[in-house]
C-alpha cells in the first residue's frame, strides 16, 4: 500500500526532473520536452492505474503554482496555454501506454517500446492536437501539421522508454510494476 | 602471493603529482573550498575533517569533475576538468557510496564500461574483465546482477572497476566506512600493497598512521598540513575539545 | 523551492482560494464563448486592469511570467497575417493571453498551501476510489521533498559516468536515475509504514 | 542538564520487552533470518555481525516493516507487522541513513507528521514539533527545507522525530557511521541519557562495552549472545581471525 503511494509520488518527481532538461521552443508554443518520456515511463514501469496517478500528482501540483513544466513554467495558467490538450492528455496518454504494457506478452523492452509510441504519442497527439486546434481556432487538419514537428523527437523518446523499461526488467524485476 | 592487480603500473615517484594553485570551489553561490594551494607527490596521503569541511569536494575537484571557479587544479601536468581521455590515465575515484558508483546492472559489465572507455574493443575489455575476476577466485561474479551483492561486496566490486583502469593515482573517499572488520582489515592490506599513489578520506585517523602525508580541511581550508606524527595529535584533541562542549552550539547551521 | 507566487501583497491574496478558482472556471468560459474582438478587448483591459491594482512590480511580474507565449504570439500572428485575416488572428490571440493572464493572477495571489487544500476538498469525493485527502497530501510532499534528492542523484550518476569516460553521459543517465528513483519509493515506503503508514 | 526529551517516557523495565519465536525472514527465496529466538527486555541491547549477516533485516523485523516467513514478533506484547498503531507508541526505528527515513520537505512537517500519525490534529501536532525544536535552540530550522541540512543535522533531524513520537524502545542501526568524531562524541551521549530501551547496531565493539547484552548475528543464526564482557573478546577474536585469512575465500558468494 505505502509502496504504491511512494512510487507514484517518486515517478511525479522524475517528471518534474526531466523538465529541468533544456526544451525547445516550437511550433505554436508547445514546447519540445523530455517529460514526454517521463509520462511514457510512468505507463510502462508503473502501469495504467498507478502510471496515470503519478502523472495527476504531478499535474496538481503544476496547477497548484509550482514552476515544473520545462522552462519553468506552472500554475493555472498552462491549462489556458497552447498545451493544455497535451497536458490534459497525459495522464490518459499513461494510462493508454500502462494498459497495453500490462496486457501484452512481449519482452519489456519491445512492449515499452510499442505502448509508447500508442499511449505515448498515438493517444497523446488526439488531446494535444485537438486543444492545439481549439485554442488556434483552425481545423484539425492544420493542427496536426503543427503537431507532426514532435514525431520524431517523440519516437527517439518511445525507442528510449523500450530500453529503458528493459533495463528495469534485468535489474530490478520486482520494481516493475506494471508487469508484477 | 603480493595481492597485486597492477604489475606494470607506473611508478609514483616519477609522476609530477597533484597540484594545486589558490583553488576555489563555490556550489550554490557558498565557497565551499577557499583558495587552497598544494602539492601531493607522496605515495600514501590522507585526507581529515569534519563532516561538510569540503574533503568530498576536494577529492571532486582533484578528479576533474567539478571546475575551480578561481584558481588552477593539475594532475601529473594535465588539466583533470577539461583533459578528460589524460585524466582517465591518469587518475581513478572510488566514491564514498558504491550506490553512487555502479552504472550498470551486471558485475561484468560495471567492469568493463571503464576499459571500453579507455579506446579498448568491448570484447578485448569483457576478457579483461573476466580475467580479473578470476584472478581474484571471482570467476562466478561475471553475470552476477550488481544489487543481489551485500554493501560490502559492491564496494569491492566498485574497488576492482577502478583498479581494472590502472590509474597512477587513485582518490579513495572514505574507502572502509560501513564495511565489517575482517573486509576492513583485508582492504586496508590490499591498499598497503598497491603501487599506486593514494589520497584517502577518512574520520578515522588511526588508519592513517602510516601515511606520508595528512591533510587537516576546515570549513573549506587548510588546518594542517605535515606528517601523521604532526598531525594527527592535534587533530584528535581538536576533535575532542569540539566533542565535550555542548551539542547545540555547533549542530546549528 | 521557488514558486510563481507574487513578489507583492495584494487585496486578491485575502479571497478565499475556492472562490478565485470558480471564478477563474467562469471567466475562461466565458472568453472561449466570446468569438469577436471588440468584447475579448474589454476582457484584455478588465484583466490588465486586475494587474494595475497590485502596482507597477506587481504588474511588471505578471508581464514576466506571459513572455514564455511570444512563440505563440509570432506564429498565430503570421499565420493569420499570411491567410489574411486579422480579426480571426486578434480573436484567438486576445482570448489566449487574457485566459493566461487571469489564470496567473490567482496562481500569483494564492499560496501553494491553501491551493493544495482546494484540491484536497476537490478530491474528497474520490476517496471512496483510495484517493483520500490524506494520502494526497502524503504524496504532493513527497513529490516536493524528492525532486531535489533526484536532482542531486542526477549529478552523482553523470560524475560517476565522467570518472572513467571521456564523454558526457546525456541520455544514458536515464536508466541509472530511474534506478535509483525506484530504490528511493522502496526506502519511502519503508520509512512511511515505519511511521505509521498512509490510511 | 540532562538531555532529556521525554521526560515522561515510560520506565522501559515495565514493558514485557521484544519477543522472537523461531522467526524466519526469507528474501526473494532466501532464508536471511533463520529460526531467531528471543527475549529481549534489557535497556541496551547491542547487535554485531559481519556485512550482511541479517543485522537489519532483524530490525527490520522487530520494527513490523517486514513479516517473518514463519514464527512469532511479540514487541511488549504486540504483532508490530499486523498492529501497526499500537507499534507506534511501542517502537521507533533510527535508519542507518537519514535519507532513507526523511519524508517531508521541510524539517517542520517532517516532526510533526509522526505525530499526526499517531492522532494528534495537524495543529496541534505542529505547535508540539515547534516547542522540540525551540527547546533545542533550533527554532529557526523549522521552515528550513530538509535538502539544505548537513548530513549530521539531518541525522540529528531524523532522531529528533524518533523521540517526538516518545516510543517506549528505539532501534538504532549503525547511528555514528559517517560520522565525524565530535558529533559522534555527542550523540552517542544523547543516546546514554535517553530514558528508552535501546537496540543498537553496530561494527565498533567498542561503543557497545556498557550495554546490558549483546547480540552476535552470523549468516542469519545468532552466534553468541551475553554481557558484552563475554560476547566482544569473542567476537573480536573471530574477525581478526577472519581478516587475517587470505580475502577471496570468504567474499565469495
Ligand atoms: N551542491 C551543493 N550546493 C551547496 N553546498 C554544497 C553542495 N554540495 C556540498 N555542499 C556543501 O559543501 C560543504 C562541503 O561538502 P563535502 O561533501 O565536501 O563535505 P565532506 O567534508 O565530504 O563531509 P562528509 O564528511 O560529511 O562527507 C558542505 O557544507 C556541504 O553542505
Ligand atoms: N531483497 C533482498 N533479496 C535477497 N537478498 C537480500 C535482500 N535484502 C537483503 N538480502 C540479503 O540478506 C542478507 C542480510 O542483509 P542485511 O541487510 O540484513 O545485512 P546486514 O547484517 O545489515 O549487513 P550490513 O552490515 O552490510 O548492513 C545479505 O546477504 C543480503 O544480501
Ligand atoms: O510544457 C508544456 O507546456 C506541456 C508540454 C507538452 C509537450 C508535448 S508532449 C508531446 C509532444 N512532444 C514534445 O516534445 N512536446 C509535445
Ligand atoms: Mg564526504
Ligand atoms: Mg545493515
Amino acid at each position: 500500500m505505502e509502496r504504491n503511494l511512494t512510487h507514484i509520488a517518486l515517478f511525479a518527481s522524475l517528471i518534474a526532473v526531466l523538465g529541468l532538461i533544456p526544451r525547445i521552443d516550437l511550433a505554436a508554443g508547445v514546447p519540445i520536452t523530455a517529460q514526454s518520456l517521463g509520462i511514457m515511463l510512468c505507463g510502462t514501469v508503473l502501469g495504467a492505474r498507478r502510471g496515470a496517478l503519478a502523472v495527476l500528482l504531478f499535474l496538481v501540483l503544476v496547477a497548484a503554482g509550482l514552476p515544473l513544466l520545462s522552462g519553468g513554467r506552472g500554475g493555472l495558467a498552462v491549462f489556458a496555454g497552447p498545451s493544455v490538450g497535451f497536458l490534459v492528455g497525459f495522464p490518459i496518454a499513461a494510462f493508454v501506454t500502462g494498459w497495453i504494457m500490462e496486457r501484452t506478452t512481449l519482452t519489456p523492452g519491445l512492449a515499452g517500446t510499442a505502448a509508447s509510441v500508442i499511449g505515448g504519442i498515438g493517444v497523446l497527439y488526439v488531446f494535444g492536437i485537438s486543444g492545439l486546434a481549439v485554442v488556434l481556432d483552425k481545423p484539425l487538419a492544420e493542427a496536426a501539421f503543427l503537431g507532426m514537428a514532435f514525431l520524431p523527437g517523440d519516437i527517439l523518446k518511445a525507442v528510449l522508454a523500450g530500453m529503458v523499461t528493459q533495463s528495469l526488467a534485468r535489474m530490478r524485476p520486482a520494481s516493475l510494476l506494471s508487469r508484477a | 602471493m603480493p595481492d597485486r592487480t597492477q604489475p606494470d603500473a607506473p611508478d609514483p615517484a616519477h609522476q609530477t603529482g597533484i597540484t594545486l594553485d589558490a583553488a576555489t570551489v563555490t556550489l550554490s553561490g557558498r565557497v565551499v573550498l577557499d583558495r587552497i594551494s598544494l602539492s601531493l607527490t607522496e605515495a600514501r596521503i590522507g585526507i581529515l575533517g569534519r563532516n561538510g569541511s569540503g574533503k568530498t569536494t576536494l577529492l571532486r575537484l582533484i578528479a576533474g569533475l567539478i571546475a575551480p571557479a578561481s584558481g588552477k587544479v593539475r594532475i601529473d601536468g594535465i588539466d583533470p576538468f577539461t583533459d578528460r581521455k589524460a585524466t582517465l590515465a591518469a587518475l581513478g575515484i572510488l566514491f564514498q557510496n558504491p550506490d553512487h558508483q555502479i552504472l550498470f546492472p551486471t558485475v561484468e559489465e560495471e567492469l568493463a564500461f571503464g576499459l571500453v572507455q579507455q579506446g579498448q574493443p568491448q570484447a578485448q575489455a569483457t576478457a579483461t574483465a573476466l580475467r580479473a575476476l578470476a584472478d581474484q577466485g571471482r570467476a562466478h561474479w561475471a553475470k552476477v546482477p550488481v544489487s543481489t551483492l551485500s554493501q560490502g561486496q559492491r564496494h569491492y566490486l566498485c574497488l576492482l572497476a577502478v583498479l581494472l583502469m590502472q590509474p597512477r593515482t587513485i582518490l579513495l573517499d572514505e574507502p572502509l566506512a560501513g564495511l565489517d572488520l575482517p573486509t576492513r582489515t583485508r582492504l586496508a592490506r590490499r591498499f598497503a600493497a598497491l603501487p599506486q599513489r593514494l589520497v584517502t578520506i577518512t574520520h578515522d585517523p588511526e588508519t592513517l598512521v602510516s601515511a606520508d602525508r595528512l591533510i587537516w580541511l576546515d570549513g573549506g581550508r587548510i588546518a594542517a598540513d605535515g606528517p601523521p606524527a604532526q598531525v594527527i595529535p592535534a587533530f584528535t584533541a581538536e576533535m575532542e575539545r569540539i566533542g565535550a562542549r555542548d551539542a547545540d552550539a555547533d549542530l546549528t547551521s | 523551492m521557488l514558486t510563481l507566487t507574487s513578489p507583492v501583497r495584494l487585496w486578491a491574496h485575502d479571497l478565499p482560494a475556492g472562490a478565485k478558482l470558480a471564478a477563474l472556471a467562469l471567466a475562461t468560459m466565458g472568453l472561449f464563448a466570446l468569438t469577436t474582438p471588440l468584447p475579448l478587448a474589454f476582457g484584455a483591459v478588465g484583466a490588465a486592469s486586475l494587474y494595475a491594482t497590485g502596482g507597477a512590480r506587481f504588474a511588471r511580474a505578471g508581464l514576466r511570467l506571459l513572455w514564455p507565449l511570444w512563440p505563440f504570439v509570432l506564429i498565430v500572428g503570421l499565420w493569420h497575417l499570411w491567410t489574411d485575416d486579422a480579426i480571426g488572428g486578434a480573436v484567438v490571440l486576445l482570448r489566449m493571453l487574457t485566459a493566461v493572464a487571469l489564470a496567473n493572477f490567482v496562481t500569483m495571489t494564492t499560496r501553494l498551501s491553501d491551493m493544495i487544500a482546494v484540491f484536497q476538498t476537490l478530491a474528497r469525493p474520490f476517496g471512496p476510489l483510495g484517493l483520500s485527502p490524506r494520502r494526497l497530501a502524503i504524496a504532493l510532499a513527497l513529490v516536493i521533498r524528492f525532486i531535489p534528492v533526484m536532482l542531486d542523484r542526477l549529478t552523482q550518476i553523470s560524475q560517476s559516468w565522467v570518472a572513467r569516460s571521456p564523454r558526457r553521459p546525456r541520455w544514458r543517465v536515464l536508466v541509472p536515475a530511474t534506478l535509483a528513483a525506484l530504490d528511493d519509493a522502496d526506502h519511502a515506503a519503508e520509512a512511511l509504514r515505519a511511521r505509521g503508514g498512509a490510511d
